[in-house]
């Protein structure tokens, strides 16, 4: 039981976060994403806090991140179900008014 | 009342640009504003002449009032002040401003389109020309001659000709640029140098006058000529002078950074060509005396053969362009070009001859300019047209304007007895002086300007023998144009401008009793502090 | 092998396994069941690195929260005729390099770092985990307690706000 | 360790220097009730005095809290410091907050109760992130001016803005993913949050290791994505061409300087006082440099003004960034300065292009002629469109100057030639910029428009427009009351 494992699994859920981010062309995916990518960084912070038992500062920080994590989703779905009334999809590519 | 001659000066025109703004639209008194302020102006400048003296060098009638003042932690303190002041070199050019914006109101009296933002505009601008000659601090001197460019800007391109748009944009695009490298040098200028009479902390000041002094600059600065900094090779000294010159050089315009001239006057409407000939091109030349010389006189020392180099080749090109041209207007800008060449060369000599020429030529060119734009509107208002080949043969239809243009022409090519010749004359002395005096610049650059005069003389001659001699034959698309002779408005415009040049041209006293003390000051100045500099550089 | 750490090594690779099977599944509902697995076993090793208070509040907040929204996201969003909306990928290859390009640079520099450092991680049990986040919160953390309280409150209106409006046509 | 009874104490004191956060959570709960009440019916005007009302109150609180401020005060177990670098910035947002009411007096009347909630959240967010000590509060306040940021993108309830706040939000969220997982890997390193302790700086002073840099350059990214910095920019034209134009308004400043606050306090921490072996000018310098040239030529290009002024912004906050990359009180005094005369002349701008596009003039070639039916108007617009240019006679050609001035005599004292590259490259793109902002002057002064727009009563806009042209001008010729505000301002951590 070591916390290295830990840092390697939050590395690659970080990596495989970002890969959705980049790859995927589903909002919601996207979403699912930025949530792993939070997850990673939760992780990180939690094992972190281990080596310094004297505060639990890494576990009140994870905390606040979950709450956070939720008022975003909660943003996102919002702002996807409006996109999915005006074009009656949640694929951003298909989503074009604006000029890039 | 004598202590304020100046701020008034400059501030009038801004009160009646006000006036104009607030007054309702569609009423005719925009004109007869603008007018009245360019007539008190003209008073206001009487009673500057009464209380200047001429008998004493530098800066007289001064007014001094702290502007900003930032005290800068580790830096110490920044100051700029509002300091107007006039010397020889400020007051005919100032002079010759209130008489110009005068002419170029009345000129203007015809102009139908919005009439209350063009004359606002020429007022806004008037007060930007006076502020720019009166300036003795280098930010206020920056305020007024970047404040010059977006009056300017919609002048040309609001009421301009067909291709306005292209034109006031590649004015202002030129002029912008030149501002830009002013601007770099005014902030290396800043952090180099102290206020001369500055207690315990480094107040750096804009103060043209203690930039001037080389004992205020700040030992170990960008500009310390002891520490030596170089780029690319050549000395930060250098390159300041460099960016100066260009800066001003567009403005002048100098080959071959005039070509945004030919089209700025060619789409301009004719008050503004006349305004932009006689009194913005001088900004070049006088920002070449007030600032670049006197602040750099090493790097001068240095590169004023470049200069006179730059003049020359102005002085050619301009007279073989103007003579290449087909446009009437086209060729007046052109022998503009050549013309401000030659104030390139009497600045470059270094010499009392040279620089007086130099201020001799911008006034008297000022004049002769004027004239010849105005001359160019008048035939443009009758007909739409300003090709010479569909002209000829005008002198028996329009006997008046013809003796108007001959004396222009004449007074423009050099003729003994015009003012035009005096400055000339004084140009050439000092150039082939300078390397007698001061070994700045060669005596065959004097010698090859002269064949400036020479073409001059051909692209006139040429044109009066194709316009006016001949049979009287007009070429035109519309028929029934009737080629009136000048009325009594154009001839009040046209009279007061020949007056002067012949006076200039007879009593060369008049101005060379303002110019002289400053010519002195100024060569001595440059040439002093310039070897003191360089004998710190190269010890 | 302890049953604990066994778990723990059971965990990670739950948790790992999840989230490449994330990354290659077609259907998106399917890969909402593969986040709340990943999320789950997350939870799991939160309480085995003795944060108790955080895996239940992962369970809560995140599989009780975020998840079902995500579900609901999922159930509005999809087309008339319950057929899920196909994942499609762009630029698979270039993202996947763009991954394991992050992830070795990480391991790499976390195993440079960190792994070299002293470690100081004691295997204490603290008993009281619990009661000591909630002085810390109350105490320390009160200012960003009471902030994110006014965040949520704000984040529902508005989201209430967006996601009420009816479009009218014209 | 303080007992519990001294850290409730401290929390206690704290809340006296804490009271513009504390006005503004109360107009935020102000406002949430008024919406239950006064959504319905016709009493929806008085939202508007409401809202003006309480960032006034608002502002005069900061003001309070400016007078007090001498020294740096850390408050709430130090989780936030009160300093007069963060009162000021602080007072700059409520002023933007005041105008972002003003400029939507009478618009954007659906959920008007909302709007301002989710403004008056935004604010609270950028009012404390400028004042953390503590990544967690770094964080928190950003989501805390994110969250509100996407749900206002939406509030035209348009296809397009849709779309902006779906774009704006992917890229939010992920920008902020990034620098959370940036945070926990510097929490592995210093085993604190508090950048500002001596644990943080002892631990960096002895770590200054690639895995360091990472972990920095992560954080970095998601202020940078705030600041609408490259390389985070691109969300910045979709969402202003989308939001509403007040919001964008708001959008170009309040985040904005909220965000380079947070990167100057940042980035003098991990500086060490020149004594970290990272050199961390360089990575700022680089930024500025590509911020400045990617947002003026971009630009050039762009044929709808909210999208120009998105580049725009974007430029804006490359100089925004050569005052803060020498991390000298000077540079940051002028940088200070450059923001508020930034502030003003984008509100004027916003002002206008907001003015315009009620009257349906959304595109460039739209504004053609419009010097004469709406002269006044248009003249006031040229003056903040040259201010923010910098020329002569406007403030902004002072603060241009100012930060010029600043950037060279840093080259002059350290000689590096990055900052003369910097400095050269940044006038160049004043250059440039010219070129964009005199773009609607010239088809509104010097082209012809087709359909003429009836010059309506407008005096209000003008108004408004008019104080705000007086405040740029007299900035320029009386800069010395605020540059002795600035010079109370010190940076010592």
């Amino acid at each position: 039981m070591s916390l290295q494992s830990i840092y390697i699994l939050s590395a690659l859920l970080f990596s495989i976060g970002l890969v959705i981010v980049l790859v995927k062309r589903n909002a919601i995916l996207v979403l699912m994403g930025i949530e792993l990518m939070l997850n990673a960084a939760n992780l990180n912070l939690i094992a972190f806090n281990k080596t310094v038992p004297a505060s639990l500062d890494g576990q009140v920080f994870a905390l606040f991140v979950m709450v956070i994590a939720v008022c975003e989703t909660a943003v996102g779905l919002a702002i996807i179900l409006q996109v999915y009334r005006h074009y009656h999809t949640s694929v951003p590519d298909e989503i074009n008014e604006l000029k890039g | 009342m004598h202590e304020y001659l100046l701020s008034l000066l400059i501030f009038l025109p801004l009160i009646g640009a006000l006036i104009v703004l607030v007054l309702p639209a569609g009423t005719f008194y925009g004109r007869s504003i603008a007018l009245l302020i360019a007539l008190l102006q003209g008073l206001v400048f009487i009673f500057i002449l009464a209380a200047y003296d001429t008998s004493l060098t530098g800066l007289q009638l001064a007014e001094r009032a702290r502007w900003i003042s930032l005290a800068m932690g580790t830096w110490g303190e920044v100051r700029a002040d509002y300091f107007v002041a006039l010397d020889g070199l400020s007051l005919p050019l100032v002079g010759l401003s209130v008489f110009i914006f005068i002419i170029a109101t009345i000129s203007s009296w015809k102009v139908e389109k919005s009439r209350k933002g063009y004359f606002a505009l020429l007022l806004v601008l008037n007060a930007a020309v006076m502020g720019t000659f009166c300036a003795q601090d280098f930010l206020l001197f920056y305020l007024f001659f970047e404040f010059m460019l977006l009056p300017m800007f919609f002048l040309i391109g609001i009421w301009g000709g067909a291709r306005r748009e292209y034109a006031s944009i590649k004015f202002f695009l030129y002029t912008l640029l030149g501002s830009i490298l002013i601007l770099i040098v005014m902030i290396a200028l800043l952090l180099s140098t102290k206020s001369s009479n500055d207690t315990g902390t480094v107040v750096h000041s804009f103060s043209i006058t203690d930039m001037t002094n080389s004992a205020n600059i700040l030992s170990q600065s960008v500009l310390d000529p002891q520490r030596g900094l170089e780029l690319f090779g050549i000395s930060v000294r250098v390159w300041a002078f460099i960016f100066l010159f260009i800066g001003f050089g567009i403005k002048l315009p100098m080959v071959p950074l005039h070509t945004w001239l030919p089209d700025a006057h060619v789409e301009a409407p004719t008050a503004i060509s006349v305004l932009l000939a006689a009194l913005l091109l001088k900004i070049g030349g006088y920002g070449l005396l007030r600032i670049t010389y006197p602040l750099f006189p090493d790097a001068a020392m240095q590169l004023s053969w470049l200069v006179a180099l730059f003049g020359v080749i102005s002085i050619i090109y301009g007279a073989l362009a103007a003579m290449a041209s087909k446009d009437l207007k086209r060729l007046i800008a052109y022998s503009s070009v050549s013309h401000m060449g030659f104030v390139l060369l009497g600045v470059a000599s270094v010499t009392t001859e040279g620089a007086a020429g130099a201020v001799y030529q911008m006034v008297s060119h000022g004049v002769i300019s004027a004239m010849l734009f105005l001359l160019v509107g008048v035939l443009y208002d009758r007909t739409h047209d300003r090709m010479i080949e569909n002209y000829s043969g005008l002198s028996s239809k329009m006997p008046v304007y013809f003796s108007y243009t001959l004396l222009a022409f004449f007074a423009s090519l050099g003729l003994p007895g015009f003012s035009g010749f005096m400055a000339e004359v004084m140009v050439f002395l000092g150039a082939f002086k300078s390397n007698g005096v001061n070994g700045l610049i060669h005596e065959s650059f004097a010698i090859v300007a002269t064949l400036g005069l020479v073409l001059g003389a051909a692209y006139y001659l040429w044109t009066l023998q194709r316009m006016f001699f001949g049979k009287y034959h007009f070429k035109s698309s519309t028929e029934n144009t009737s080629l009136v002779d000048l009325d009594q408005r154009e001839i009040l415009m046209l009279l007061p401008l020949a007056l002067i040049t012949i006076a200039f041209g007879i009593f060369p006293q008049l101005l060379l009793n303002f110019i002289n003390p400053f010519a002195d000051s100024f060569t001595e100045t440059v040439l002093q502090t310039g070897k003191a500099i360089q004998a710190i550089i190269r010890p | 092998m302890t049953l604990v750490a066994f778990l723990f090594y059971f965990f990670i690779g739950t948790a790992a396994l999840s989230a490449i099977v994330l990354l290659f599944l077609k259907n998106i509902f399917h890969a909402a069941l593969a986040l709340l697995t990943c999320l789950l076993s997350l939870a799991a090793l939160f309480i085995l690195l003795q944060a108790e208070f955080l895996a239940v509040s992962q369970i809560l907040l995140y599989a009780g929260g975020v998840v079902i929204l995500i579900i609901f996201g999922i159930m509005l969003t999809t087309k008339a005729g319950g057929q899920a909306v196909p994942i499609t990928n762009t630029g698979l290859l270039p993202g996947l390099a763009v991954g394991a390009g992050v992830f070795f640079l990480l391991l790499f520099f976390v195993h440079k770092s960190l792994f070299a450092l002293p470690s100081s991680a004691q295997e204490t049990i603290v008993n009281n985990n619990i009661e000591r986040i909630g002085i810390e919160i109350l105490t320390d953390y009160v200012l960003p307690f009471e902030l994110a309280g006014v965040l949520l409150l704000a984040v529902l209106m508005g989201a209430a706000t967006i996601a009420g409006f009816k479009h009218v046509k014209n | 360790m303080l007992g519990t009874n001294e850290k409730l104490e401290w929390i206690q004191l704290s809340l006296k220097y804490f009271l513009p956060e504390l006005v503004l959570v109360g107009a935020f709960l102000i406002l949430l009730l008024s919406s239950l009440v006064l959504n319905k019916g016709h009493q929806k005007k008085s939202i508007d005095w409401i809202a003006l009302l309480l960032l006034m109150a608002t502002l005069m609180a900061s003001v309070i809290s400016w007078n007090q401020t001498t020294a740096n005060i850390p408050l709430f177990s130090g989780m936030l410091t009160q300093s007069t670098f963060a009162v000021y910035l602080k007072l700059l947002f409520d002023v933007a907050g005041v105008l972002t009411v003003l400029l939507s007096w009478k618009a954007y009347e659906y959920r008007k109760a909302e709007y301002y909630a989710l403004v008056t959240c935004a604010l609270l967010g950028a009012h404390v992130l400028v004042m953390s000590s503590n990544l967690i509060m770094v964080f928190l306040a950003i989501e805390l001016i994110s969250l509100p940021s996407y749900l206002l993108t939406a509030f035209v309830f348009s296809k397009k803005s849709m779309e902006g706040a779906l774009k704006y939000f992917l890229f939010g969220s992920v920008a902020s993913a990034i620098m959370l997982y940036g945070m926990s890997l510097l929490y592995g390193i210093t085993h604190t949050f508090d950048f500002t302790s001596e644990v943080f700086a002892k631990a960096i002073y002895y770590q200054q290791t690639p895995f360091f840099f990472i972990s920095v350059c992560l954080i970095l990214a998601g202020l940078l994505f705030k600041i609408a910095s490259t390389p985070m920019h691109p969300w910045a034209p979709d969402v202003y061409e989308a939001a509403p134009s007040p919001i964008v308004a708001f959008f170009s400043v309040v985040p904005k300087l909220a965000g380079i606050g947070i990167l100057v306090l940042f980035c003098l921490a991990i500086d060490l006082k020149g004594n970290s072996s990272i050199r961390w000018y360089i990575v700022l310098s680089l930024i500025a440099i590509l911020t400045l040239s990617i947002g003026n030529f971009a630009a050039l290009l762009q044929k709808n003004p909210k999208r120009m002024m998105a580049y725009s912004s974007i430029a804006q906050a490359g100089i925004l960034l050569i005052g803060a990359i020498t991390l000298t009180n000077q540079g940051l005094q002028f940088m200070l300065f450059y923001a508020t005369v930034f502030l003003l002349a984008n509100y004027l701008v916003f002002l206008y292009i907001g003015h315009f596009e009620r009257k349906s003039i959304v595109d460039m070639e739209s504004y053609a002629g419009i010097g004469k039916s709406n002269a006044a108007s248009s003249i006031l617009l040229l003056v903040g469109l040259i201010s923010l240019t910098g020329l002569p006679p406007t403030a902004g050609f002072l603060a241009k100057v100012f930060v010029f001035s600043s950037l060279w005599n840093s080259y002059e004292i350290s000689g590096q030639g990055l900052y003369l590259v910097v400095f050269v490259v940044g006038l160049l793109n004043t250059v440039v910029s010219l070129f964009f902002y005199l773009k609607i002057p010239y088809q509104s002064f010097l082209k012809n428009g087709s359909n003429t727009v009836p010059s309506e009563n407008s005096w209000g806009v003008n108004l408004l427009g008019f104080l705000l042209v007086i405040t740029l001008l007299g900035l320029f010729f009386l800069p010395s009351g605020l540059m002795g505000w600035l010079n109370r301002i010190t940076f010592a951590l």
